[in-house]
């Protein structure tokens, strides 16, 4: 009986997708735009079988080539693991039923096919136990970015492809540089058997490839000062593709952070510089989002500056703030996606990115501006919203950094958190206002996404601690690093 | 190792560093695209020395041949200015 | 039958979404439903008159449980809120008349009601924080259906709502960071015994946040416009409501939380009181005579209103901050009259707005023949507001006067004093401009508000007068709020207060019929003396010229002129300005942090390179030195 | 001039960290323990001669199939990027040089054929998919440059880049199915320095070689047209 728990169908069946895809697109084209719908279906329901033993605690592991580790390359998913690969495909699932309505501009079948491949790309990282393997997925999740980003074929849009595809490219050399030297360092590239021979190296030994690791998957987690890239990308790519960068690639580039950080290096002298990182990209972000007339170039610098909150979270390093930083992950990624999907919307009925030009949408289009309210609220965290326990959990946490830097944090994640209510309030109030100007109605289908994932968002507000503890399992299982080593490292059974 | 392989290979990486130099400052594209092969060219016969095959092949094929070819096309579409900037 | 607290808090937001429902059947399905929810919380709350309840555990975060419970000043006010809700509805409903918003408005109204329960209620500190943050968000919503400025007030109202709310959370989270625990009686305990600077930060990180929704005066920059730019409804319920539900805050936080004693023990005593609490009686004094000198001179009548209300919330947080007995009954009593006879006058205008469409004072005048119910309601109102016996506003300022003669503060008793003059003059100048003088021509045909809408303003104006004439109602729940705020509740009757230690006798009936007595014997002079005779507003002459009813011949523009010529030199440095320049330098600084994304590839390669190299340096130095 | 100086300095310390770094190490020594595992137990459990390409094909296939897919998504880049609808591929003629024409003619079925060569013996000689697939593209490029009519058809190159992804896919998959992991040994590993032998890794390799060459190909397509296409609409 085929075992169908297995991580590797996560990757294998978005890959079958797409290369099926690419010999049957001159022949039936209209077919395409359902690939990434139906090889997100699929990975759910691997990723249900995988789930049902991820939940009970043991970690499920897929090896090639019939070998064990850490001779053959293995995929390990634990909670963490579980969570942000169900999210990605969640996401990806949803946002890909919203694209089959929003893409018009053709070759829409290859946009369709690199939207597959952003996926498994994103599930890749987020599942995989070798570092050079985290690298290759990489490479596939820059370029079908690059792609994606550049896709409408405009000057702005191919400027900031341009951006992107310098930074990605440089961010990339980093890594394998990294991934490189921590060869050279301990013969090997399973990221168990690496963090097993590196607990006996001294913590400025392991500064080098960790830097160069980090700083490359930094620009696609957007960590000041390697985000630059991302205001300009954002904008100008198609609004579910903004959705999609924005709740998952940065997502699963910090996801690849922690990993590195916590199971491979196992590395807390870098905390005080990730901490320092991470509260200058939430600073920044946050006060260039604030001065934005471009309603996606808003969205986009916020994703900066929550980017910098969760970070800042996890950077505290005890269980409890990466509990809190995973759950600001998860609320962050869905809010976002829904705000710039709905930011599709917007754009689509009114034909500019300016917020002004939003005036009185929200008395034609109330579903749609309703659902920007409810994700933003999330985002800003307002008590009855998910945003909120999270926020607070967040805050709570940062009060254990030691010394004054902690209340430095403190203060200025809450100075961050007024001048983002003070944009996003803004923006309501643009909504809302009362205009004469004649809106397009919305296309009912663009709005389902985003609807059923605001409902998430709801039922997540509805049990917030459930979440927490379930965040607070995970940031368990990912401290007690022994389970996952042994585990890697023991095999299959 | 033979030690004059090993002198000859620090030779070829260094000509390779002044070649990449070469390729960044010249002003003329496409000069800095022949610099480009010549110093990928000259990265692969390294590999070649340093016994590795499968890598200088990738290298001669893709680095010197295919990408050089590609940026020539790319460069055929700019058209030559003199700036000094 | 037994009814929950938390069946009480989802009573009207139950309401609202069944009506919300009901609104696609019909409007008047509508309103019936949601009047029948506006109305059962009186029921509901009527079980837990004598009742002390606490720790009804409804929710579990971060380990810990959230509670509700109820006391005798969360009953006082929740009946109080309940009876506002329900009249300010009815208003909203014609003020809506014609609106598309109605549904969705009544549907944030009930969200509104629900959330200020929800804050009566908790019993913990991160409940009350959720449920006032859901008020922050409803009012912003509530707010942008009003005037034409009014999305600028929504936008001003929310900076400093989101500045209170974060400045409130900041303390919520550092108190359970250092208490372990959520619950007002833990965070409590916890006090007694923490080092004074925790104990000082937290309190006033609190404070701002309550201040700020009480609209005391360096944090009121939002209130005049927000006030003045609501719908009027809303305007009803943000003076009435929501900036009760600050000052509740404020109460309970001082009194039961923080306590006067723990702040004897950490600070000096000046006049009796500690520090702290006489900075905030300066604070109070400050708004009560700023408030009050800056609405005299306001064109705009809901602007009056607004100002006039931030005043009456300095008299408030005076009475309250003096912190004994008599004190604090005059602040809550004063919660409760000002509640209601602010109630009146937005009523009022909101009513002659609703019929002319104006606010503007200066082409108002004359409706008193047109509109004579409103020109009662209003009469009584502004009586109260002057705090002139019989109405109720007077017994509530003379108790925080008897209060402050007692501490022996004169100076505060003096600007406190001079708030109830100045307040005399900008309700005069209301009437005045409204329903005396003469009636511009276009308001001819302007009739009564309809019968339903003058249901709030006489249900009001009638507690306002009995509050007034027995003041011993008010008083009974006052002085168990007084109780369980951990005072001597000081002793009253039905009619007034008896002798008393710092208090004289006070007898309202007899003062009013004393009043009235006089009253009489004015009436029969004017009317009596054989001179008086009734002649009709145009039979008079001006400069020689007849006039004529197109000619406006009282002024009601530039009323207080000499004394805006007074105030004027103030107005150089007014808070509001403040703000602006610090909103400006904000700005600027700002902007140039911003520029670090200057959308040049450059820029970004070379920042990345420099921070990649200040990592080889630590790496190089940190090999070198090891 | 002081910036490109500064920056200099700055790279220069950069490298200078990574090198002292790696003077602590030393490579080929016993560390490597997973290579040494390569080396000793290549011949027996995958029974292919050329050790590189087991390394990459067998025990790191997972990796590989990535970097197949990493062209895949970079030549679909490229058809987005430079995409211009099927009415606009329109070309220009242009006579190119007479020895180049008749030189490419001669040398183009060569190339095609030690293409096919080297990657049909990834796993004897050095080489494999990616480095026969680049040669292949390299002839095609000739092609493009002698003869300037030069189209190939995007469907049946299409065709042959998702046949040859699917292989490696499909291989993987028996042996997820057959051995319950992906890309485990199903074909007998045969004798060693035989054409057929090295199990999984032949056929693997042909379909590699295929997709690259034909991705290559694709990606100068675009190139191309490209460059002529817009110059035959300047001329319109």
């Amino acid at each position: 009986m085929v075992n169908l728990a297995n991580p590797t169908l996560l990757v294998v069946i978005p890959l079958f997708f797409a290369f099926l895809s690419i010999i049957i697109s001159p022949f039936l084209k209209k077919l395409i735009k359902f690939v990434p719908l139906i090889v997100s279906a699929l990975n759910l329901v691997v990723i249900y079988f995988i789930g049902v033993k991820v939940l009970y605690g043991s970690i499920v592991l897929g090896t090639t080539a019939g070998l064990n580790p850490p001779y053959v390359i293995i995929l390990a998913v634990d909670k963490l693991n579980f969570i942000i690969v169900l999210m990605v495909n969640v996401l990806g699932f949803l946002i890909s039923f919203y694209n089959i309505f929003y893409m018009k501009e053709e070759p829409t079948d290859k946009f369709h096919i690199l939207f597959t491949l952003l996926i498994m790309a994103s599930s890749w990282i987020s599942i995989t136990g070798d570092l050079f393997n985290v690298f290759v997925a990489f490479e596939v999740l820059s370029l079908s970015s690059f792609g994606l980003v550049g896709y409408m074929r405009s000057k702005d849009s191919i400027e900031a492809g341009f951006k992107y595809v310098v930074q990605g490219i440089l961010a990339g050399s980093l890594l394998l540089i990294g991934v490189v030297l921590i060869y050279a360092q301990t013969g090997t590239l399973n990221m168990a058997h690496i963090a097993t021979k590196l607990d006996y190296v001294g913590s400025l030994e392991k500064l080098v490839p960790y830097v160069l690791i980090f700083f490359g998957l930094a620009v696609e987690g957007a960590l000041f000062p390697l985000n630059s890239w991302l205001p300009d990308a954002h904008p100008a790519a198609p609004s579910g593709i903004s959705a999609m960068l924005s709740g998952i690639v940065t997502t699963t580039a910090i996801y690849a952070i922690i990993r590195v950080t916590v199971t491979v290096f196992n590395y807390s002298a870098f905390i005080p510089y990730l901490f320092i990182i991470a509260l200058l990209t939430l600073f920044f972000g946050e006060i260039a989002a604030f001065f934005q007339k471009d309603l996606k170039r808003m969205l986009a610098y916020s994703t900066i500056g929550q980017t910098g909150l969760f970070v800042l979270a996890f950077s505290v390093g005890t269980q409890a703030s990466i509990s809190a930083s995973v759950a600001q992950m998860v609320n962050h990624s869905f809010s976002k996606a829904v705000l710039f999907l709905v930011a599709g919307i917007m754009i689509e009925a009114q034909g500019s990115r300016n917020i002004d030009d939003l005036k009185g949408f929200g008395r034609v289009n109330i579903l749609t501006s309703i659902l920007f309210v409810f994700a933003a609220l999330s985002l800003i965290g307002v008590p009855p919203f998910f945003g909120f326990f999270t926020k607070l959990a967040i805050l709570q946490t940062l009060l254990d950094f030691p010394g004054f830097l902690g209340y430095l944090s403190f203060a200025l994640v809450l100075f961050a958190a007024i001048i983002e209510g003070v944009y996003f309030y803004r923006v309501f109030k643009i909504l809302f206002e009362k205009s004469d100007k004649n809106f397009q109605a919305e296309n009912p289908w663009l709005v389902i996404s985003p609807f059923i994932l605001v409902l998430i968002l709801v039922i997540l507000s509805s049990r917030p601690m459930s979440v927490l503890n379930f965040t607070n399992d995970i940031a368990n299982q990912l401290i007690q690093r022994t389970i996952y080593l042994t585990s890697v490292l023991g095999g299959l059974k | 190792m033979n030690i004059y392989i090993l002198i000859f290979s620090y030779l070829l990486l260094v000509l390779t560093i002044i070649l990449s130099i070469l390729a960044i400052h010249v002003k003329d594209l496409l000069a800095a695209v022949i610099f480009m092969g010549g110093g990928s060219l000259l990265v692969s016969l390294v590999f070649l020395l340093l016994q590795a095959p499968d890598v200088a092949m990738s290298e001669a094929a893709i680095g010197a041949a295919l990408t050089m070819a590609i940026y020539i096309v790319a460069v055929k579409k700019t058209e030559r200015e003199d700036n000094d900037d | 039958m037994n009814f929950s607290l938390l069946m009480i808090l989802l009573t009207p937001i139950f309401g609202g979404l069944l009506a919300y429902a009901g609104s696609a059947l019909h409007k008047a399905v509508r309103n019936i439903f949601f009047l029948i929810f506006l109305i059962l919380p009186f029921f509901e709350l009527y079980q837990y008159a004598n009742k002390t309840i606490d720790n009804f555990y409804y929710l579990t975060v971060l380990g810990q449980s959230l509670s509700l419970g109820i006391n005798a000043l969360s009953f006082m006010l929740s009946l109080l809120f309940s009876l506002i809700f329900l009249l300010a509805y009815i208003f909203l409903l014609f003020e809506f008349d014609k609106s598309e918003d109605s549904d969705l408005a009544i549907l944030e109204f009930s969200f509104l009601e629900g959330a200020v329960f929800g804050v009566l209620f908790a019993r913990d500190i991160l409940s009350f924080f959720i449920f006032f943050e859901i008020i922050a968000l409803i009012i912003f919503f509530l707010i942008g259906k009003g005037y034409e400025e009014s999305h600028n007030a929504q936008l001003k109202y929310i900076t400093w709502a989101l500045i209170g709310a974060n400045s409130m959370l900041a303390a919520v989270v550092f108190l359970f960071f250092k208490a372990g625990s959520f619950g007002y009686a833990e965070i409590s305990g916890y006090l007694s015994t923490a080092p004074t600077p925790i104990v000082l930060i937290t309190f006033v990180l609190f404070v701002i946040g309550f201040l700020i929704e009480a609209s005391i005066m360096p944090l009121h920059v939002w209130a005049p416009i927000t006030y003045a730019e609501a719908p009027d409804s809303v305007s009803v319920l943000l003076s009435s409501v929501v900036k009760k539900v600050g000052l509740y805050l404020f109460t309970i936080f001082v009194f039961s939380i923080f306590g006067l004693n723990l702040f004897s023990k950490i600070m000096p005593r000046v006049f009796e009181a500690p520090l702290i609490m006489y900075v905030l009686q300066w604070i109070g004094a400050l708004t009560i005579i700023i408030g009050t000198f800056v609405a005299i001179v306001q064109e705009d009548a809901k602007k009056i209103l607004a100002w006039s209300s931030i005043a009456q919330s300095g008299y408030i947080l005076l009475g309250l901050s003096l912190g004994t007995p008599l004190g604090v009954a005059g602040g809550l009593l004063h919660i409760v009259n000002h509640s209601i006879f602010k109630g009146i006058l937005f009523f009022v205008v909101g009513g002659v707005i609703y019929r002319t469409g104006t606010k503007n004072l200066s082409e108002l005048g004359g409706l008193i023949k047109k509109m004579p119910i409103s020109f009662i309601s209003m009469l009584l109102a502004i009586i109260a507001t002057a705090g002139i016996p019989p109405l109720n506003g007077f017994v509530s300022k003379y108790l925080i006067y008897e209060a402050l003669i007692q501490n022996k503060e004169p100076l505060l008793l003096t600007i406190a004093l001079l708030g109830g003059t100045g307040s005399f003059m900008y309700v005069y100048r209301l009437i005045h401009s409204i329903f005396l003088g003469q009636l511009p021509k276009k308001y001819e045909g302007v009739k009564e508000v309809p019968i339903l809408m003058q249901v709030p303003m006489l249900v009001l104006s009638l507690l306002a007068l009995l509050f007034g004439v027995l003041p011993g109602i008010p008083m009974y729940f006052v002085s168990k709020a007084e109780a369980f705020l951990g005072f001597d509740p000081i002793k009253y009757t039905l009619t007034g207060f008896p002798e008393q230690p710092g208090l004289h006798a006070l007898n309202v009936p007899i003062i009013s019929a004393a009043l009235m007595g006089g009253f009489v014997v004015a009436a029969l002079i004017f009317y009596l003396l054989p001179k008086t005779r009734s002649v009709h507003q145009l039979d008079n002459y001006y400069a020689g010229e007849i006039l004529t009813e197109d000619v406006k011949y009282n002024y009601s523009f530039g009323f207080y002129s000499f004394f805006d010529d007074i105030i004027k030199p103030f107005n150089e440095w007014s808070i509001d300005r403040i703000y602006e320049n610090f909103v400006g330098f904000v700005k600027t600084v700002g902007d140039y942090i911003r520029r670090i994304y200057t959308g040049n590839l450059e820029t970004y390669v070379s920042l990345g390179i420099i921070i990649l190299t200040i990592f080889s340096l630590i790496y190089i130095i940190g090999g070198v030195l090891w | 001039m002081i910036r490109k100086i500064v920056y200099g300095v700055f790279i220069l310390i950069i490298i200078a960290a990574i090198a002292i770094f790696m003077s602590n190490y030393k490579f080929g020594v016993d560390k490597m323990d997973v290579g040494k595992y390569y080396l000793d137990n290549t011949v027996p459990q995958t029974g292919a001669a050329n050790v590189v390409t087991s390394v990459t094909l067998f025990y790191r296939g997972f990796d590989t199939l990535g970097e197949v897919t990493v062209l895949f998504t970079a030549a679909l880049g490229v058809a987005v990027l430079y995409f211009m609808g099927e009415n606009k591929r329109k070309q220009k003629l242009q006579e190119s040089n007479f020895v180049t024409k008749i030189g490419t003619r001669v040398v183009f079925p060569f190339i095609l054929l030690t293409g096919a060569y080297i990657f049909m013996h990834g796993h004897l000689t050095p080489g494999g998919g990616f480095q026969g697939g680049a040669l292949i593209a390299t002839g095609f490029l000739l092609l493009y440059l002698a003869y300037e009519e030069t189209s190939i058809d995007r469907k049946k190159f299409y065709l042959v880049e998702g046949l040859g992804g699917l292989t490696y896919v499909i291989i993987g998959l028996l042996g997820f199915f057959m051995k319950g992991s992906f890309l485990a040994n199903v074909l007998p590993n045969g004798t060693l320095f035989d054409l057929l032998s090295g199990g999984i890794m032949l056929p693997i390799y042909i379909g590699v070689g295929l997709k690259v060459g034909s991705e290559l190909s694709n990606i100068i397509d675009d190139l191309m047209c490209e460059v002529k296409c817009e110059e035959a609409g300047g001329e319109e």
